[in-house]
């Protein structure tokens, strides 16, 4: 066996313990010297971000494969600690890589004169590493025990600022609201286990009937997740939060959002897969009306973010409501294609929220490292004492203009590439979900139209003379994700063809997900 | 490669590019057809506010609150009511998290 | 139906805890809402894991005579419980925490009150 | 906390040890008896909570620095992860239990049916549990003296 081999044999259990040590490393490794910390953070993600790449080419290739802990096989019954890896849970890793990996960079320069520096890199590889496990489990409770570790870590996070008494309202509101939602989702494995004697994903699916108490736990699941998705009307915590932690940090706990929504995929798909199908309910089948819910919340996500978005003026805020109206459109593409399950284009839905989460991932995050530019340059949050940006933040300009285009859905950047999937596939189940999709999309361009004017146009302000541009790490982290945006929008078969059919496929095949593990016995 | 199909439509971003580029030489065109009649520094250039006098830029600029005022007033009724659910109390947010889940469990559990 | 009675406590606790969490006024009280809640979901998993005269499932130590695996308690969701309660901990102690800050800052621990951040 | 009346010093003098050695004990015997790292650790740390609030928090500050017992508790979660890295290395498999059996350090094999527990078995279980114990009274030591420092200081940066 070479050490190729051995790698990516253990490459499960590596990608998720290698930014657990780094993390608690951290501490000792910035007694060091400072730089020698930051470096350090990249390196060991770097590191990680091999091993994704490793185990990535192995799945898409080979399809889903299991790891088991403390073993070398599986044994009967399934009572270990299993990760099981398709192409939905690589996809969401690749995400997680990317997005932590531009916010070290990014916090390089931004947080260079805070102190607790040393908390922070910990805390933020203990997010990556819960998002990382969330993604690559098969074990609801393990997914529990990482969603809780997320919640803690993001939480810490969010004060970072701790001097600031808002910072430390949003991190209460966060986790206040967040541990109740863990609870739960712990309470719906405790009625699983109670009835099933399984925590396994895979082996729940097989057993599941779809009794009363498995409804039970199916809502609690979904409202859950929902909750830590920042789907509406429970987002309020994702402005508030998203609004107030340092822009660096916001990327951090966009992942850990990302990964809840990842649950809710892999419990309606997965967990529930057979018996979703299979139910009645007022005399229609049950995915027709868990897809038509989750379409409605899609909806009043869209609608409340974007129009919340349009009175802010406090720039970070904004862009958290835009992100809740981009967490719609993921949630309606799913909706579509769960209510619309076999038809032809339930796959092309599936694809285009798939899409989406990338996009919104680089867009978002995109929009929030700008905020945090502007933050850096100016110390100002309002939109209404900044403006005329453009002449002393050029590079920030133009990714701005980027960012702007990308997110409300402008050809032939990104965005519009997953919001074209997602438009002509809800247009197929009902016309008018479109109709208000594109009309949020227009608000949303309406909205950054506002900031765009706002902040960077306009005379130069007296307050505003000694303003310079981004430090160079900022620079490099913002042109990253613009450059991703541009060249995704233009060859969207890239991703698609590579990426996100493997994912959409795994998803929809939830019996070869469920046989990884059953199979054999 | 660069043909995305959705069942139902086609969308190609290079295609967009060129219709772009189309266009922007288009109006580069028309644009130099004005251009032999334009003087800088004479009546041409001068900003024709309905006969209002034009104030220094510092004061035409629009504040972030004040844009959309239109649609912000028509839309009053809206905004009373979203102001009013986001309250920022976090135990409102706490009780849409139970409206939610009750409302699921009437529409799923409870025959 | 004396052996629902367990599962009434825990649907009671769970209720107190959200009263407290909903209608308190006090943050202190809201987080030991959140406490109480917790509480009533650990005490779920651990009745999920009870039988009736079983004994603690230590293997070496099985009192003679006791059937095995039958006699005993399950052990995963005492395993479960007891990942829960070590998530509780950090969980209050954050949470604890944060509320000292924000009693310095905002100088009350009234929810209506702490809400700066709004629409 | 400021400091309380020489009767509970006392006390806590009396029961400190106690308290000590009973949480070591659970610590140790993690793997033959219920309890573990966590268990016994938060009943070390309750001790040095009553050590808190008999003496009161700055005679406990000026006593032990915080930053120590952080790098202490990084040590405990390096060690625990460590052990699983090694179990990688030794047995070809991520947290394999590479010493259980081998004969040495914690590797006997214990006697099946009720016998008498053997603290000499359990592999690389006690290790952990002592990595987790170090970790735990660390960690909650120090949030629960912070905590106490912090709500007995008038102002704080």
């Amino acid at each position: 066996m070479t050490i190729l081999e051995f790698l990516l044999l253990h490459s499960p259990a590596l990608i998720v313990a290698t930014p657990l040590l780094s993390a608690f490393l951290l501490p000792l490794v910035s007694r060091i010297h400072p730089k020698v910390r930051d470096i350090f953070a990249l390196v060991m993600l770097g590191v990680t971000s091999c091993f994704v790449g490793l185990l990535a080419s192995d799945v898409l290739s080979n399809g889903p494969r299991i790891y088991v802990f403390g073993a070398q096989d599986l044994n009967v019954p399934v009572v270990r600690i299993l990760f099981e890896i398709d192409a939905m849970g690589i996809f969401m890793a690749i995400i997680t890589m990317m997005l932590a990996g531009i916010a070290v960079i990014y916090s390089w320069s931004f947080l260079h004169q805070q102190d607790g520096l040393d908390k922070y890199y910990t805390l933020l590889l203990l997010v990556v590493t819960s998002a990382l496990g969330m993604e690559l489990t098969g074990d609801l409770f393990n997914f529990f025990v990482f969603l809780e570790i997320s919640c803690i870590a993001s939480c810490a996070l969010i004060a970072f600022w701790v001097t600031e008494g808002e910072s430390l309202e949003a991190a209460l509101k966060y986790i206040v609201v967040s541990s109740i939602a863990a609870l739960f989702v712990l309470f719906a494995i405790g009625v699983f286990y109670g009835q099933y004697d399984a925590l396994n994903i895979a082996s729940l699916a097989s057993l599941l009937q779809f009794t009363f108490l498995d409804k039970i736990a199916f809502v609690i699941l979904l409202v859950s997740l929902g909750l830590k998705a920042g789907l509406a009307p429970m987002h309020m915590w994702l402005p508030d939060s998203y609004g107030r932690a340092p822009p660096s940090v916001v990327l951090i706990i966009m992942t850990a959002t990302l990964a809840s929504f990842y649950g809710i995929l892999r419990v309606v798909f997965t967990l529930y897969g057979n018996v979703l199908t299979t139910s009645l309910r007022f005399s229609l089948p049950a995915h027709v009306i868990v897809g038509w819910v989750l379409v409605l919340l899609a909806i009043v996500s869209i609608l409340i973010g974007v129009i919340m978005a349009l009175v802010q003026t406090d720039l970070l805020r904004l862009i958290g409501y835009a992100a809740v109206a981009e967490i719609g459109y993921m949630m309606l593409a799913v909706g579509t294609s769960i209510a619309a399950l076999g038809a032809p284009y339930a796959t092309v839905a599936l694809q285009g929220g798939l899409l989406h989460i990338f996009n919104d991932a680089l867009d978002i995050g995109l929009l929030f490292l700008i905020a945090g530019a502007i933050y850096y340059a100016t110390k100002k949050r309002s939109l209404d004492e900044i403006g005329g940006l453009a002449r002393s933040m050029k590079f920030t300009t133009i990714f701005f203009i980027v960012g702007m285009l990308a997110v409300s859905g402008m050809p032939p950047l990104n965005g519009f590439v997953s919001k074209f999937l997602i438009y002509e596939s809800v247009f197929q189940l009902n016309p008018l979900l479109s109709i208000i999709a594109l009309l949020g999309s227009i608000l949303l361009l309406a909205v950054f139209v506002k900031v765009l004017y706002a902040a960077f146009f306009g005379p130069e302000l007296p307050s505003l003379t000694g303003v310079k541009e981004a430090p160079r790490s900022m620079v490099l982290a913002m042109g990253f994700l613009a450059a991703c945006a541009i060249v995704i929008g233009l060859f969207p078969n890239l991703l698609i063809d590579t990426l996100v059919q493997p994912a959409a496929g795994a998803l929809l095949d939830h019996a070869r997900y469920i046989s990884m593990v059953m199979g054999g016995l | 490669m660069f043909g995305l199909e959705s069942g139902s439509g086609v969308w190609n971003p290079l295609l967009w590019v060129l219709v772009l580029g189309v266009i922007f030489l288009l109006f580069y065109g028309l644009r130099g057809l004005g251009k032999s009649t334009f003087k800088r520094g004479t009546e041409q250039t001068k900003v024709f506010l309905s006969g209002n006098q034009e104030t220094t830029p510092e004061e035409m600029h629009v504040k972030a609150t004040n844009l959309y005022w239109g649609f912000t007033t028509s839309m009053k009724s809206v905004y009373a009511v979203l102001r009013k659910m986001h309250s920022g109390n976090m135990s409102d947010y706490v009780l849409w998290f139970i409206l939610v889940l009750a409302a699921l469990f009437l529409l799923f559990g409870v025959m | 139906m004396i052996e629902y009675l367990p599962f009434l406590v825990v649907v009671a606790m769970i209720l107190i805890g959200l009263y407290a969490v909903l209608f308190r006024r006090n943050l202190i009280k809201l987080v030991f809402g959140i406490s109480i809640i917790e509480s009533g979901i650990n005490l779920f998993l651990i009745i999920l894991g009870y039988r009736d005269e079983g004994v603690a499932p230590i293997f070496t130590s099985l009192p003679s005579g006791t059937m095995y695996p039958e006699g005993m308690v399950l052990p995963v969701p005492q395993a479960l419980t007891l990942t829960s309660i070590v998530i509780g901990v950090a969980v209050l102690a954050l949470m604890l925490s944060l509320v000292m800050h924000i009693y310095r800052k905002y100088g009350t621990l009234d929810v209506q009150k702490i809400r700066r951040l709004k629409e | 906390m400021s400091e309380m009346t020489k009767i509970v010093k006392t006390t806590a003098n009396i029961l400190f040890p106690f308290t000590m050695i009973f949480g070591l004990y659970v610590i140790a015997h993690g793997h033959l008896t219920p309890g573990g790292g966590f268990q016994g650790g938060a009943i070390v740390v309750s001790g040095c909570a009553l050590l808190l609030v008999a003496y009161g928090s700055s005679w406990v500050f000026d006593r032990i620095k915080d930053k120590r017992l952080v790098t202490f508790e990084s040590m405990g979660a390096i060690g625990f992860i460590m052990l699983a890295f090694l179990g990688l290395v030794f047995s070809a498999v991520f947290f394999g239990n590479f010493l259980a059996g081998s004969g040495t350090l914690f590797g006997t094999t214990p006697a099946t049916g009720s016998t008498l527990a053997d603290f000499n078995t359990g592999g690389i279980l006690p290790l952990m549990n002592f990595a987790v114990g170090l970790k735990v009274i660390a960690g909650l030591f120090v949030i629960v003296l912070v905590m106490a420092y912090a709500s007995s200081a008038k102002e704080w940066g």
